[in-house]
């Protein structure tokens, strides 16, 4: 008997990510959240979806979730394996990536990444990871997806540091940019929180596109930065299915690891 | 050809590894030579400078066993698990224990480290690529720099060449002479070792040069630029070896408790390797049946045929 | 993945070469897709900008039929016979026809021509390398330039990105997705692949996706950036595909006496080409017995095992 | 019974040409001569060379006498077998290669090559191969070595073309432009005729070292364009030994395809 608990805020960012999927080729996947979302989006509303890890796979089958991003699962079974150069080079920097996933430790209305520092960059209060890809993700990849748990700390006014650009101070000076420096692809299209779903209007600024069924507007005012842009009428992130829902319980994460 | 250069790792490590050397110990998540890292701690190297793209829990241990005055990196972290506990207390002012001083950090993102090691393997005087463009790294970082195009006006990032004195890779098998054959995630072992002025291959297996010949597209790193072959059985743990063991993930997981603290951290490493003489010893104190459910089951390549020519 | 993009040689060509395009047909003497340039050439496209490090035989052909209008290249010769005469026809003006016109030359080194190609697949605006320093190549190429590294003081040279419209190459295997693997010389066909807008892949053989799988370092090029696949056995011959059949070293020579006759160039045409209406009855006029003596005995590479981690 | 005939020119070339390849390692090997050359060093003085084939091939163990340098004879079997770019990038350009063999269809007193054209390059009288991977070669192998047969038409005053730089215009020059243009070898260190055996002078000109026992110096500066240097005492070439021939004439080129 299948399990009738409703969906979680974890379920219901990994639903929302498969949806924001629909139809794209060729997804640059991270570990955790992300590659659940690819998964889900595989089987369901992206089935000809290629996934493309940073390791070096393309057209990776894993037969389990793997916990890091270089996982020999993702590559037994794979359509190609090739150095890191080939992959940066050639699929990402050559414009071969559809959208790519990101997340952070602290995002802008803009949509611009910190993954560097928390505090000041020569004496942080905290060490992050760092770029690994994601700055040349940022700008090469077609389009890019963000997925993040939304708070005051990580919904932020003003960055500690830029590791990788969004749409910088808005729509304007990020086109002018993208032009002049040959970057491959369009920016952020979306954010998709434990909360909601956000997109970026004309002038590259955030706002709150749909509202998960379980949370609030002032959930969703309390836990970012600055005063988020919210429409007069906000629409309700469609529910999970039973299916979708199953997918996630029964074989994408069994043991309830990364959404729970 | 030449005579073997077949060693055990402490010869390696002591003929190879020098005190304030540059060191890359490559390996993206596959195939990381955890095992010359330990001897390099059993060693007592000092003041090396520490190259990699991702430090994972190896440069994590050599750092809290003092080996390292710097580290060259593009994604600091324990993958899939957190943070790597040794290297913020050194690089945070407020978690410094007392006389102990901040590591130097020279950061870039993937692909830029990918490139200083092509440039150093190619000999070239920079890497150009697209990176960089709007991000806080090269004001940090004044190695990286832009490059103007000579065909139109386009101007994009590049950056240094990485000449490491000593790369060492792990991989699956190799002969005597030093030819190396890798399969699953490649990384950038190949332009690591290239890109070095002394190279040591570790191995899962020696195998005649007959093997390493029948499958010459498999060969990553020819001998002519490798200085010393170890064989070290399971040297990768707990990193992995596509096809001989998987990744002990439940090691990843559990050194992030033991990192976090400083007191844990050097009790494990007296343990597990100042405590062994070696990784045959370290292999013997988990014992057999550990790594019996590490080893998967058999997804074999299949055979091409090269054709005999003569 | 994707529905099969499994085309006859013919709908490949109509789809994918257009009049006035820069087309590559790579293969550095291996693999060279000689039924894809004969079917051009029965196509009669025209003004075709044919790039390749080194035209071989099959650019002599078309140059012969009138398909193009300008070369880019790293050597122009008949590998270890001698002169391509159709091309010098069309390069010395004591030797041009009636009513014939200079070809066009666009001329590098074989590292300048990877290096087109790499950069033009990275998408770089420039690809820089150490060559044509006093070499006299600069000067009658403005398209090799040099670029001022900005470490140091240093200057390099520079070529800057090919992007044909369509590369077409030939390996020994691909699923009907377009993932194609290949061993033996690889020359420059993933890069001349990634560089181009379309890419049509001939092979000797289709085969279930499952054989690619199980080997995923073999792959080359991923279907992502394949157009079409065209089935074609022997469709590299008179140059050879490893493991399947030699390079036919004689015909190579007697090309040598053929093409130093423009009449006896256009019979040979004539016959071998305009005189078929496909590969298959290309290879059916030879007879069965003509490929025999070029079938290699066996030279396995042996298995190796990716494990199955589930 | 073995074959008692006195050598060759083309023989002493190839006997000369590998006595100069003693105790050379990794070897650039170019098809024909050069080839048979390398392959009677590998048996005779440098028995531990590495041969490496610009198609893509170190290590290569040839079970016959490739016609073309990219022959799948030269694989089987081979070491390694990589892609052009990293043979030239790898290989090549990051300083691997001790010793490049070439040849050309104009040489100068410096050693300067041309491969392109005879007559004006717009508009040649003969149109030759072009560069292939001469010219660089020339500047990044650590010593390079030019086999040809000599004649006036060869041996010039002036080059119709610079397609692989030597000497330039002398030594000094030479030195100044390698060190300010980070080449990684040293030149031209000698060139082997079918008439003798050249060196270059401190000044970077060309001079005899040896000549051949078939020949005479009346044939060696009737074929030479320039006024070439010849010591006061000219040595002759060693007279290749019967073992050498052997191989020559039984092993490595048994149908005089090469050599005769």
């Amino acid at each position: 008997m299948s399990d009738q608990r409703p969906a979680s805020k974890s379920e219901l960012m990994v639903v929302a990510s498969a949806h924001a999927l629909a139809g794209r080729r060729v997804c640059f996947v991270g570990v955790g959240l992300p590659n659940i979302a690819v998964n889900l989006a595989k089987r369901t509303v992206a089935p000809e979806m290629e996934l493309v890890y940073e390791a070096g796979v393309f057209g990776a089958n894993p037969a389990r979730l793997p916990l890091s991003i270089g996982d020999p699962t993702i590559v037994t079974g794979s359509t190609a394996t090739v150095s890191m150069h080939d992959l940066f080079g050639l699929y990402l920097q050559g414009g071969r990536i559809d959208v790519g996933f990101l997340g952070g430790a602290q995002i802008d209305r803009f949509g611009n990444l910190n993954t560097t520092v928390i505090g000041d960059y020569a004496a942080p209060k905290t060490r992050l990871p760092g770029s690994g890809g994601a700055c040349e993700i940022a700008i090469n990849a077609k389009e890019i997806l963000v997925i993040m748990r939304q708070s005051t700390r990580s919904f932020v006014k003003e960055l500690d540091f830029r590791t990788s650009p969004g749409n910088l101070g808005g729509a304007a000076a990020a086109a002018k940019t993208r032009a002049a420096q040959g970057w491959g692809g369009s920016g952020p299209s979306g954010v998709i929180t434990d909360l909601g779903v956000y997109g970026f209007d004309h002038d590259g600024e955030m706002a709150l596109r749909s509202l998960h069924p379980c949370a609030t507007l002032d959930e969703v005012r309390a836990s970012i930065g600055w005063e988020i842009r919210v429409p007069q009428n906000v629409p309700l992130t469609p529910t999970p299915t039973a299916e979708e829902l199953r997918l996630i319980r029964e074989e994408l994460d069994p043991t309830g690891a990364y959404v729970s | 050809m030449s005579g073997s250069k077949l060693v055990d790792m402490r010869t390696a490590i002591a003929e190879h590894v020098h005190d304030g050397d540059t060191v890359a110990i490559e390996g993206f998540t596959h195939c990381i030579s955890f095992a010359a890292g330990h001897e390099i701690i059993r060693q007592r190297r000092r003041n090396l400078t520490l190259a990699r793209m991702t430090p994972d829990l190896v440069y994590d241990q050599m750092v809290a066993a003092g080996c390292a005055k710097k580290l060259i990196f593009s994604w600091l972290g324990n993958p899939g698990v957190g943070s790597l506990h040794a290297i913020r207390r050194r690089t945070e002012p407020a978690a410094l224990a007392a006389g102990e001083s901040l590591l130097e950090i020279e950061e870039y993102s993937h692909h830029g480290m990918v490139g200083r090691y092509v440039a150093g393997a190619h000999r070239l005087p920079f890497y150009p690529l697209r990176s960089y463009s709007e991000s806080d790294l090269p004001n940090v970082n004044p190695l990286i720099r832009t490059v103007q195009s000579p065909f139109g006006a386009e101007e994009v990032y590049a950056v240094p060449p990485l000449n490491p004195d000593v790369t060492i890779i792990h991989a699956q098998r190799a002969d005597t002479d030093g030819n190396v054959q890798m399969w699953g995630l490649l990384g950038c072992q190949k332009e690591a070792a290239f890109a070095a002025k002394r190279v040591i291959a570790v191995v899962e297996e020696i195998v005649p040069t007959s093997v390493i010949r029948a499958d010459p597209n498999r060969t990553i790193v020819p001998g002519l630029i490798v200085h010393a072959v170890v064989r070290e059985p399971l040297g990768a743990h707990p990193s992995y070896v596509q096809g001989s063991y998987d990744r002990d993930n439940a090691f990843y997981r559990e050194w992030d408790t033991i990192s976090r603290d400083a007191a844990a951290t050097e009790a494990w490493l007296q343990e597990w390797v100042y405590g062994v003489p070696d990784r045959a010893a370290y292999v013997a104190k988990f014992g057999a049946d550990y790594f019996t459910r590490l080893t998967p089951t058999s997804a074999p390549s299949g055979s091409v045929d090269y054709g005999d020519y003569r």
